[in-house]
This record gives C-alpha cells, structure tokens and sequence, in this order.
C-alpha cells in the first residue's frame, strides 16, 4: 500500500517537481488560468496554492499573452516563474512574446536581463479532447534560438527534466504529452534528482537500427522495439527529450553504430522536427547509411477531431513497417 | 516626492452610470411595466419552448457523454435565454459569430440538433450542415471569434449591406486581448456589430471577481468607443428588449453595443470539470432561484398562456425531437478518411494527395 | 523614358499587382497599418487609397492579432482581404489566428466556409532595420497544415504570384524580401498574368550540382552560379518561391539529374525549411546522391543588430564554399 | 423586431469626467495656482536643463543618421517632458519599462547617451550598460513591454517590495490587446505599476481618432478597474503632479493608474519616415506653439530663475557632453563575432559553439 503510494504518473511527477522547487527556492512561483484552487485542468498545481499561498500560486485573467508577458517580466526580477499553458491550442498568443522577448532578453541585454522561466503545456493527441485541444507544435519553438524545448516521456523523467529546467537559467518551453499523464507509474527518486537539458537517453542499447522518438511516441515505440527484438531485430531506442538544444552527438554516434535511422513523431511530417533530426542524419552519416533515414509522422493535415484522430497519430504498425523498410522489406 | 492633488477624486476607478436592463424578477413578476410587444403570445411562448428544448438537448448531451456516445460537452444549462432571444432576433441573413456555449442560439437560428451532437461528438461535418448558413461554426480558441465578427461586420459595411454581427463570448473571454482589440475596432469604425457577453459568474474555475477590477465588464465598451449596457441574462423580456435595440440600431448604422447579460452557469464548466471542487454549493443553490425557465414559466401561468397539460405535451414533444436529433447523430456514418485530406485547400496538393494513399496503405512510406 | 517607366522594381510590382486586382474584383480589400494616405511604409499600397477610396483602403488600429482576425472574418463572407503586416517581427500576435482560424476554417466547416486571403509582409535582414524588422521566420508557417507560404524573388514573379494568391481560395501568407524590394526592376508582363502556386521556378538549367533557394538568397546564389559556371561546373538553380505546398517533385527531379544538392537560405538553419528539402532529397534520392546534401543558412542566433548582420546572412562565400565542397573539395 | 428602450440614454458612450490636470499653459502662463513644491528651483531647472539636453541629443541622433553614422532613428523632439518627470521621481530601484521614445527618461535613470547611441546603431551592447540598473532595454514590438510591466509589478508584490514598475508607450499602443491585456491584470490585482500613455497624436501615419473611438485614451483604465486621468503631456508641473501621485499611490499598495499624456510628436516617426506625406504642416505648426521646452523656459524666466546668459552657458554644456556622447559612441569597437552566440543561453551548446567556429572559419560545413 506505501509501496504502491509512492508510485507516481507523468502528471503526478509534474506536480511534485513543482512542489518540490517551491518548497526549495521561494522565487518559484506559479501562474496561469485554472492554476489555483481547481489545481490546473489536469491536476498539475493540485495543493499548491493551500500550501504556498495566492501570492505564489496565481490565477491570471484569461489571456494567454498576457501570461507569457507577465512571465518574461517576472523572470527578469530574478524570480523564476512557472506559467501553465492549459493546453498547447492556447499557446499561440505566447508566441510574440516567447519569440520576441523571453527568447531574447539575454541576447539583447548581453546578460544583463535574463528570463529564467518555464512555459508549461500539455500537448498531442488521443485523449479524445475537443478541436484544439491536440496539438503538438514542437517544432515551432525548436526553430526559434534561445529557447529550449524539453519534452518528457516517463514519470521519472518528467521529474528529473522539470527541475533542471526550472532551475535553469534560461527560457524553457516544456510540453508533456498528455496522451501518457496517466498510463504508467514509477517510484521517482528523491528531491536532488535532475536531468541534463541537452542530452537525449538512450532507452534501450541495440544495433540494427536506430529509432528516434520523444514524447508520448516512445510508448508505441517501445512496444515496436520489443517486437523486433523478437524477430532478431536490435533497435536502438533515443528518446530525444530535449528538442532544442538538440543533442546531434548521441543520435549521430547511435546511427553510426547502426547504419539505419527511423524518426517518429506526432506532430505534421512536413517542417516538423524530425525533419532537421533526419537531414543531419542523412548529410553528416553519408557515407555510413545502409538505408534511406525514415520518418514517421502526423499527417500534412489539421489533427481530425477525435473520431478520427487514430487515423492522424503514428501506430505501431506504421512504425514497424517503417522499421523493416530500413532492411530491404 | 511631493505633490499637491487630491488623491480621492483623480484615483477613483470612474464608473458612471452604466444601465441595468430587468423587466422579469427572478420570481416571475414584472420589476417594472413590461414592453408593448410582451402582449404577443407567440413570441413569449416561443421564447419559453425554445429554452425547453435547448435545456433538454443539453441534459441528453450530458446523458450521452456519460455514457461513451459523446466527448467532452460544455453544457449551457442555465443560461439559455440570451441565445433564444438573438436566435429570434436576428434576421436569417445576419451572421451569428457564435462561441461554444451557444446551443440555444444556434437552434434558433436554423442548426440541426443533430449537427450540434455531431460537432462535439468529434465530427467536423458538424459544422458543415446547411442550417448553419453563413454563421460560424463553435470557435473553442476563446475570445478570437470578436476578431472575425468585426471582420465580418467590416464586410457588410464594405459592401453597404444592411447586415449585423452578432457575436457572443463568456466573463472570462473579456480579459483576452482579442475581444478587446475588436471592440477598439467596432467604437473606431463604427461597425455593425453587437458584443453580447453571456457573464455566467465563472471561467472555468476562476470567478468573475478575479477576471477583472472593474464593477461591470460592460464598461470595457467606454474605452473602445462603445456604448454598453447590462441586462439580466436570465430575463428574456429584458434579453429582447437591449439585443432588440443593439441589433436595430447596428443595422440602421449607429455602431456597434456590448451588452453584458448576467446569468449563471449552472452546470460543470464541462463534462471533464467537476465545479464542486471550487464552487460553493450555496451560490449554485441560489442561482438556482434565478434561472430563466422556470421564470418564463411562472410568468406565462399567470397571464395564463401555459397550462401543465401544455407543460406535458411541451415536455414529450421536446424529448421527441431531442431524441430523433440524437438517433441521427448515432447512425451517422464515420467520414472517409479522404475527408481528413480533402479540405484543407480548394485543391488538394499532390503530397496530401501522396499521403492519404499512404495512411490507405497503412505504410509510413513517403 | 516611357520604356524606363514601365520597369518596375519588386515593391512596384506589388503595388501594381494590388492595384489590377482591385480593378478588377471589388472584393479585394486592403488592409493593415498605415496602408492608407502613407501608402505603406515601404509604399507598397501607394495611391491605392485615392483610386479604391477608405472602405476598400483600410488604416486599421495598431493591433496585428486584430488584423487577423478581421481577415479571417471577411473572408468567410467571401471578400479577398490582403492584410499588410508592417514587417514579419510583427506578425507573431497573428500566429494563433493563422494557425487556428485562417488554416482551418475550410477544413472545419468542410468546405461551407473558406478564407481567400492574403497576408503580406515584408521579411528578411540586410537592409539596417532596427530590432526585429529583419526576421525570416517562414519555416513556422510552413509546418502549418492548410497554409499556404509564398515568397517572391523578382518584380516579374512578385507580380505573378501577388495576382495568383490573392485569386487563390485559400489563406496564403505571402513573404516580401525586403532587402531585393529595389535593387532590380523588369518589364511586368500585361494585368494576365498568373503564377502557379505549387511550382519551383528553374530559373537556370545546370548538370553537376541542384542550388535550391528562395527570396533574396537567389541573388546571392545567381551571382555563384555564374562563378561556378566560369570555372565548369553546371549549376542548376531551383527557386523554390511556393514553400508550401512544396514542390518536391522539380527539386527531386533536379537532383535526380545532378546527383549534388545545396540549400540556401536566410533564416536559421535549425528546423528551417532547408531541413525538410534536406531530408526529402537526402531520403527520397538515397541510391542517386554523390554527395551529402549540404545546407548554407541563418546561424542558430537571433538575427543580429545591423552592425553585425552581414556576419549572419549567407554570402557568396559561404555558398560557393558548400557548391565545392559537393565536389570534395 | 419591436423594443421599447429609449435608445438615448441606453446608446451614449460611457465616459464620466475623465479628469484632464494643467497647470502651465502653452504661453507659460499659470492656468491655476501652482502646487508648493514649484518653488523648488532646483527641481524647475534640472527639468528645463534635463529637456534642452534630450532635444540635444536628439538632434544630435538624426544628425548622425544624415550622415550615415547611425541606423534609423525614432525622434523625441515635443515629448521631452513625461521622461524628465518620470526619470525624476522614479526611485533608483524602481523599474521603468520603456517603449522605444523614451530617451529623455532614460538619461535621467542614469542610461548612458552613449550607450543610447550604441543601440540605434545596431549595436545590441547599446542595452547592456550598468546604467541601466534593472530596468528594461528599448522594447520594440508595440505594447508588449506592458505585460512585462506587470509581471515585474508583481515580482514586486510577492516579494513584499516597496517598488514601482511605471511603464510607457505611444497613444497607438493602447488598441493592442497586450495594453489592454495587462491593464486588466492590473486592475484585477491592484499592482504598482504606473501606465504612462504617451499620445504624440500619431501612430506612424495613424491619428489618434483612427486608433480608438473613444474620447479619451484615459478611460481605457475604465473597463480594466483602473484610475484614469489625462494632463498635458508638454506641462511638467502637471506631470509631476499627476505622475508622482501615481507613484506614490502604487507604492503604498494602492494600485495602478493610467495617464494620458498630451503632447505631440514634432518630428517624423523616424528619420526612415516623412510626414509631410500625411499629416498637415498647419497642425505641426500650431503644435509648436505648444511645446514643453520653450514654455517652461518663459515660466522660469518671468520666475526669475533662467536668463539668457544661462541659456547660452547650458546649450554649450548640453553640446559638449552629446559630442563626448557621440565620440565614445562612434570609437566603440565592433563586437567580437562570439557575442553574437554567447548570449543565448546562459551557458553556450556544443551546437552553437560549432557555428561559431564555422562563422569564423567562413565555412558552410556543419
Ligand atoms: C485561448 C484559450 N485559452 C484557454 C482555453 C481553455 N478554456 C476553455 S473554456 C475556458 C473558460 C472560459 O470562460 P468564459 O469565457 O467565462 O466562458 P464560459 O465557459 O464560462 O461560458 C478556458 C480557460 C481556451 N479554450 N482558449
Ligand atoms: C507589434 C508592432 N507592430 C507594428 C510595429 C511598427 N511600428 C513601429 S512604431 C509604430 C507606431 C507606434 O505608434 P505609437 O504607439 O503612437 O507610438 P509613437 O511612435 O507615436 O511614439 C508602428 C506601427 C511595431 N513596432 N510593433
Ligand atoms: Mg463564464
Ligand atoms: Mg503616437
């Protein structure tokens, strides 16, 4: 029974590490609509405001912003603000100001001002949520210098990933995948546990192939993995994890190892990340590929309201024929 | 530092009179001599059947939603009366820039129920029916369709038509740059366009109080330009009276009106929310004393338009129609998955065209 | 003198092409800051609002998400709005109207409603703008499923393709480089002419090596082609010009033949467009490659204040460097 | 569609006395008796001789500009005197939040003209100057600086500080939704954050009436809960009065305000602008005769405080500190290319390091 209490989901994860860098550092604070009393639409500020107070736990006015400005300003006091998006549709009004400003004031102000902030956001597919609800726009932050953008796919990475990034010094744009906020527990390591913010993890070691992925993907990933695994096939398993600074090292040294690469992710193919993940590949392993890099992806196509949205998101099967065109099938 | 004003008349937060529209108390009895047109049976009657219907497509909603054949539903119960009142107000040519909440309204205005269900039952072709004309679809971004109400409204004027907007949006949509941007816009200009704010306490969880400092969210119309007024949400002769007025002099060319209709959201902000957990149970409660229907009702009674057998056959005929609305829905077919291709140019790309062959084949091959 | 008169540089292109369509279909509005009396800060609205008068010629309030919107909003009533945003830094506050309005509306309604409008904006450094009037940021737009994204290179096409988006029934967001707004002027074709919005223009046939540009990189690509072609090597020059929908099949095409390929663009190159052409040749063309594909772009950094921002923007160096290093030099 | 209203009342524009405070005329006249503290000289000079070297260092900026020594410039000739007042009375660790007009103010915060110089020289090293303190850089995009304003307004406020966020911008900045946004938060939270409005009477080629409908760009605080009051822009004893009030109040917990500041913009928009081409001679003309510099030189001389030979002995001495401005700006060495990655993040990636050396190497390969 305390065993199995200690056990936590993604979302859990998310609402300890917030805990925990309040408890800490009281220049975290937290921000955004629906935050406070009702502890975030998915829970994530669950018992915040009664431990730390209205004035570190903030309800805002409807105006998403008006949040990111609000942010930015904070951040350049020195505090350490941690906004709530409540879901990644909404972010798009941020985008002036992450783009604009939180993305540049250190630049701008040669490190005299900087906005050590945090943009939280629940994002993708398959929780049959209304229209706008299921977005995974990554890559229009990754394009963007100066910020980071960090996505977990476990528990016990959602815990590690949020406190390096809420303690990180710069911008960070941290998405988790909602699809998964519930669908695993783990038992989280104690309160000094951080994870690096430029390196992706390897989740399984292999030699055939590499598979590169992030987000609620590496679920389906995983399973395609063990699959092959069975077939005599060794795939290497990245999970990205920190989009931007992308960490070129480790999926390069990877695909040397193997000689082939499928990239999977939910977002729209075209443009998306796995897009700059698979030239690189392609222009910086020329010579060791044995096959062409793969990528699948969401379609070119508005996510499809939700009687429709398996149609949109990567399955296994995809992924796996993805796989096995890598050797000639 | 020194200065010499005097604080107390330069820093009080001006508020002048901005007028509260009742003419139906929360008891059913006339706060105030009731408007000429009140003595018309049909559309007094017509606005308390309206309510009926659209409160029990609500419940079914809901109903379905429990039990797996619906997603997320935001129910209007009540507030029902603003849309019945616009929904009978508007002409079919004028265009309804609705929000999500607005399932009284668009029956009004010509929507099939059973598009509505197909909307939030996660089917774009819920959009797409003819009832619709050109009214736009729910708009879930909040506060962005005001933007598109203006630009409509500029559309009529560019054209010289004689055409209004009417666009609606909840207490919490207030605060977000886009309504206001487009209220700035239509005090500017001058447009055709009425703003009808359905204020129902609530954003979610986050009460009017904290979505603003000032004492009305109609006063946001004083500094774009535009007149404002409140009115009782709940109140359809009220209702009629103040969107009547907005919708007659927009059309005439005198500009545009926020109105701030007070009401309640009875219900959880949606099917996914659970109010209990912010909301105490004794301002729903006394909400509950202020609802529309039941006021309608109480009224119609007493001037003797409304009988409990007419209750009853009100009562079964509603649930009929609700409940063909909702067969329909169920038997509606799932959409090609060429439909998810298929719409988002006038022609479709070679690519797309590439990669719903794709998703056919069920090969992640480009 | 009259033969001179009818030259007419990229900016004076646009404005003819606003001007015929105006003519020409009462349903095409203009609109943004100071489009009016100012006739635009780069002028290209002049006299329009004399000759269609205020209706049609519209100074809107200071408020891009604003302009967006009501863009949005007109064209559902079938109008063919062309908003002016004043320079692409400024077009961030239109984001979540473009991506979840303009994009979508068609898709949303299934086609009851649709949104014919146009979105211009100037982009691109090189001319000593201040802060943010230099950004090229297309790569956002193009990752948006029911966008279109266009971007001119000379007076002819800017004519041709202006004219064809704003007939075009769907939301094309329409990019001016700024820094070519003057430097070249042509003879315009006569009020006909159309450009297709799905084709890469060849603008010169070549056998060893595919250069793929668009805006005012093709200058820079023009003068290295000519070099290039001095000292032997037959270069083909691809102006992408319709970034989205992209056509792959002339690039592809292109490299099937030279068996090289160099991207070149202005914005960073992380996550850039430059990827996604570099990861379809790299991929579609595996057998058929001779060397890797190679990307000279924007540096990961904010674009530069202008004492700096020749150090960011390609030059022919950096060009001509990656067409010789296809070779193995 | 039939309504009783009486469409007079209900349909004015809301606006209650929006308070307008003037104390010197255009001719430098007392239009009411004077607050004490304008016996102050000290206080009177330093904001006549703080305004005569802003006007220097202005012309001095668009001079340099004719002559291919600076990028393009945004004029503060006619707008001298919200910045002399505000950088007065603002604490040193107070934060102002500038839009990008606001040099006069920013000298008086300590920011070096130099480094002033440095920025619109497309230089970004033009922000990074120790006089700055905390405050913010230039902000260019319109408006957004207000929801930086309030957010440091509120790192204020959780931290129990006595401090005051004042925050500027153009009359054209009010119709963006991040203005308005923030003014509501403002209002909501009662925060210290002072909304100076700078109307110039021009957004670029935009006048005022084409921005925003209402009579006052004042009562925009109206709908968001905050005080608001109008002065004249070109009056620095209304200012003082008006501004320190503001802070004084914000500090002591009170909340915001908003001021709209009448003045107007005596030059181009920028010197990449020509305003002949919009905008009347006849109306810069008669704005002229309203303009702050002149006008309080005549009040200080009928004061007895200012002669001839002092005007003489300051033009010299503003002249003389601009060209040691304008040396140290033009001797400043370019940058290293390293600054333009090291900047990004606090500690530089792998992948940015590499740039750099591609940068200096002149090389294309990654
Ligand atoms: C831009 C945006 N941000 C956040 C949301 C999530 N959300 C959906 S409804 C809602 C509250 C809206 O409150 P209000 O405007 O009062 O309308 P009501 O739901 O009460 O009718 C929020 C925050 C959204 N849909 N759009
Ligand atoms: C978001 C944004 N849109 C457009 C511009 C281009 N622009 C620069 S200044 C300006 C007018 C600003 O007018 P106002 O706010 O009155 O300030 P003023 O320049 O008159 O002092 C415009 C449109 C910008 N800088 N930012
Ligand atoms: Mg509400
Ligand atoms: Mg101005």
């Amino acid at each position: 029974m305390s065993e199995a209490a200690e056990k936590k989901t993604l979302i859990e994860a998310v609402n300890l590490a917030l805990d925990h860098a309040m408890e800490e550092d009281r220049d975290v604070v937290v921000l955004g609509e629906d935050v406070g009393t009702n502890g975030g639409v998915f829970r994530a500020t669950q018992g915040l405001k009664d431990k730390y107070g209205l004035r570190r736990v903030m309800d805002t006015p409807l105006a998403e912003t008006l949040i990111a400005g609000m942010t930015v300003g904070m951040s350049t006091q020195g505090m350490k603000p941690v906004a709530e998006i409540q879901f990644m549709g909404f972010i798009f009004a941020c985008m002036e100001q992450l783009i604009g400003h939180a993305a540049r004031m250190r630049n701008r102000t040669r490190g005299r001002l900087t906005c050590p902030m945090v943009v939280r956001a629940p994002f993708g597919g398959g929780i049959h949520a209304p229209e706008h609800h299921s977005e995974s726009t990554e890559a229009l932050f990754a394009h963007i210098p100066g910020l980071r953008v960090v996505i977990p796919s476990s528990p016990v990475r959602a815990y590690g990933l949020l406190r390096s990034a809420i303690e990180n010094p710069d911008p960070v744009i941290f998405l988790e995948p909602k699809r998964i906020y519930r669908v695993q527990k783990q038992v989280l390591p104690d309160s000094d546990f951080r994870l690096p913010l430029d390196t992706c993890f390897t989740l399984r070691e292999g030699s055939d192939l590499t598979l590169v992925t992030w987000g609620a993907c590496v679920r389906e990933c995983q399973e395609v993995v063990r699959q092959l695994a069975e077939e005599g096939i060794s795939v290497e398993l990245i999970d990205v994890a920190t989009i931007k600074p992308l960490d070129m090292d480790t999926i390069l040294a990877s695909v040397r190892k193997t000689g082939r690469c499928v990239i999977v992710h939910e977002a729209a193919r075209s443009f998306g990340v796995g897009a700059e993940i698979a030239a690189r590949v392609s222009t910086d392993l020329f010579h060791e590929l044995h096959a062409p890099v793969e990528r699948v992806a969401g379609y070119d196509i508005t996510m499809p309201y939700y009687r429709m949205e398996k149609h949109y998101l990567p399955d296994e099967n995809r992924i796996r024929q993805a796989c096995l065109q890598a050797f000639g099938n | 530092m020194s200065t010499s004003l005097d604080g107390g008349d330069l820093f009080r937060v001006h508020r002048d009179d901005i007028p509260y529209v009742r003419f139906l108390g929360a008891d059913g009895q006339p706060t105030q001599p009731l408007p000429e047109w009140v003595n018309d049976e049909r559309t007094m009657v017509g606005y308390y059947k309206a309510m009926v219907k659209a409160r029990e497509a609500d419940r079914k909603a809901i109903a379905m939603q429990r039990t797996g054949q619906m997603g997320t539903y935001p129910s209007g119960l009540g507030q029902e009366a603003p849309g019945v009142v616009y929904g009978s107000l508007m002409n079919k040519d004028d265009v309804l820039v609705p929000y999500y909440r607005d399932l009284s309204g668009q029956l009004l205005r010509g929507v099939e129920l059973s598009d509505i269900y197909l909307y939030w039952g996660g089917d774009e072709r819920g959009s797409a029916g003819e009832g619709y004309g050109q009214d736009l679809p729910n708009c879930v971004p909040i506060a962005t369709q005001a933007g598109h109400a203006v630009g409509i409204a500029s559309a009529f004027r560019i054209r010289g038509e004689q055409r209004v907007a009417v666009t609606t949006c909840g207490d919490g949509a207030t605060s977000k740059g886009d309504f206001l941007e487009a209220l700035n816009l239509a005090g500017t200009w001058q447009l055709p366009v009425v703003f009808l704010v359905v204020n129902n306490q609530w954003a979610i969880s986050v009460p009017r109080q904290i979505q603003c400092g000032a004492p009305t969210l109609a006063q946001k119309g004083a500094g774009a330009g535009v007149p404002c007024v409140q009115v009782d949400g709940n109140d359809v002769v009220a209702l009629h009276e103040v969107i009547g007025s907005a919708i007659e002099r927009a059309r005439k060319g005198k500009g545009a009106m926020v109105i701030e209709a007070i009401t309640y959201r009875l219900g959880d902000h949606t099917t996914a929310d659970d109010a209990t957990r912010y909301r105490p149970n004794d301002e729903v409660r006394k909400a509950w004393e202020e609802e529309p229907v039941k006021r309608l009702q109480t009224w119609l009674h007493q001037r003797g338009w409304w009988s409990p057998e007419q209750e009853t056959a009100l009562q079964e005929q509603v649930r009929s129609e609700v409940q063909k609305a909702v067969e329909k829905y169920l038997s509606t077919p799932l959409p090609e998955t060429s439909d998810l291709f298929d719409y988002h140019f006038a022609e479709t790309p070679i690519g797309l065209r590439q990669q719903h062959e794709e998703m056919q084949g069920g090969l992640s091959h480009e």
